[in-house]
């Protein structure tokens, strides 16, 4: 029912490794993280959802948030890593068509 | 198809907190009436995205959550709650949707997913409006991998469908 | 310390399937107060047996467990209660102990081992009788390793020890 | 919240791998499998308990009435790979001195 969150500094690259459940309880934590990020110019943020197990339309709701906050200061957000059940709510919701996302196990390197 | 039903019936704190704590309830009653991982799964989501509502928009200061469930031969029947003074919520199932992504990014809404969501994966959804909101979401048991179609309700793959090309 | 509580209320069929659904339930809820995986481990043992008494001893047919939590800033407080028609059961307590090792293997209990399990793990126990059963175990949150002794009420290592002294 | 048992024979022991939690609701399940076994005169029965990561007053029992079955057919009972947790509820309830355990995740075998 927890959120872990690591954060991992290249060059031009932010990633985020994500684990745990992605909820109402822990949705903040997640946008504390991420749109500090996005608000950086030229910034690529990579989130690694490899080891979410579980995310629901709050966790959903940031990730529109992050991409809003990464258009308005042109950064660029991508999500990777997504189990089958973490995508499957994306392409419900159709934010898989507006959001950068890869499938699978892959890191997040450029 | 007897008459035989379990009744469950809980009460907590409507704190953000606690949302997880009744989706494990559900997972557990859930997996004791023989349904999928996928079907638990979205079991969970619905309960979570009821109890998140009720959590933010239910009560002016502190509230509880109410979940019942009902376990049939054929179906769970999941009831989340609140004893909030929210009125005319029978319109809210309208005006549902995913994302409209011919849509400037910067006008998308951050939420307003959550009953979309209940929609698509549960069988099927009501809202009444007693005292407080009551959303009751029905979740068909298929034994075996048959597909049941009882009275043209669709089952959860059509529904997913269907939510997708909305 | 306030007076500040969280309360959560849960009613079950009183069925031995449903026993693991009340354990996920204290777990996650003990898991948010903020318990360690041992004190946590402890609590779902001592509310399994506290529901097991009831699905084995509380009604003649049919029934439910009433399950309730109160979680406060130094303790948790679970009540495990029934509707059956026992009475006398506040001596129930008096009678219990480990295994006597010195009697022959063939005269031992199968059973009764439980309110003994729940007196060792928890840090209180009290059994009232009013309409059934109740049965109610408290363990304290000790924060950051910090052991606490309100009272003189011993903490769980201390009740452990006496356990297998008795 | 389920109990998997699997019975392995070999010449004169046979093995019970459990695996799951032991409670009011699966100890019938378990009862199942070991009486018959202790009820063979000479027959060593090993209960292999590294994967049992719950156990009650209930699961306890019937190991209780699987040591009086052995002891009156003649048989032996013995438990293997007991974590941390269980065992402790053995010791506790003074079960640890009236039947034959072996700690840790060491295989049964003669
Ligand atoms: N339990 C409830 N009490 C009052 N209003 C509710 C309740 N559940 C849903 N609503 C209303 O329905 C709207 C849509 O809910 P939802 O689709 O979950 O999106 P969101 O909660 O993100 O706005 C909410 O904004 C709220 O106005
Ligand atoms: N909820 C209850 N209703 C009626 N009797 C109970 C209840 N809980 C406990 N008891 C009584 O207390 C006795 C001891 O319980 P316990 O130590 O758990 O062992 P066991 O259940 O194996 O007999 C039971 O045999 C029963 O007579």
């Amino acid at each position: 029912m927890n959120l872990d969150i690591k954060t991992e500094h290249s060059k031009e690259e932010a990633i985020l490794y994500i684990e745990g459940e992605v909820d109402a309880y822990t949705a903040p934590q997640l946008k504390e993280a991420i749109e500090p990020l996005t608000e950086k110019d030229g910034q690529l943020v990579t989130v690694d959802l490899t080891n979410v197990s579980y995310i629901d339309s709050t966790g959903l709701g940031i990730f529109v948030g992050a991409l809003k906050s990464s258009e308005a200061n042109n950064s660029k957000l991508r999500l990777v890593g997504l189990n089958q059940r973490v995508m499957r709510l994306f392409s419900i919701t159709g934010l898989d068509e507006v959001i950068d996302i890869e499938e699978g196990k892959k890191e997040g390197t450029q | 198809m007897t008459d035989h039903a379990d009744h469950f019936e809980m009460k907590i704190p409507a704190k953000a907190e606690y949302v997880g704590v009744v989706r494990l309830t559900v997972s557990g009653i859930a997996s004791r009436a023989g349904y999928s991982y996928d079907d638990i799964e979205d079991m969970k989501i619905a309960v979570a995205e009821a109890c998140t509502n009720v959590v933010n928009h239910a009560y002016k200061k502190t509230g509880y959550m109410l979940l019942s469930c009902v376990i049939r031969e054929d179906r769970i029947q999941i009831i989340v709650a609140d004893r909030g003074e929210s009125t005319e919520v029978s319109s809210l199932l309208e005006n549902i949707g995913p994302i409209d992504s011919s849509k400037p990014v910067s006008e998308l809404k951050e939420g307003g997913l959550g009953l979309f969501l209940i929609d698509t994966l549960m069988d099927k959804v009501e809202i009444s409006n007693e005292s407080g909101v009551a959303i009751v979401m029905t979740k068909f048991l298929h034994r075996d991998g048959v597909e049941q179609h009882v009275d043209g309700i669709p089952t959860s793959a059509d529904k997913q469908e269907q939510g997708q090309k909305q």
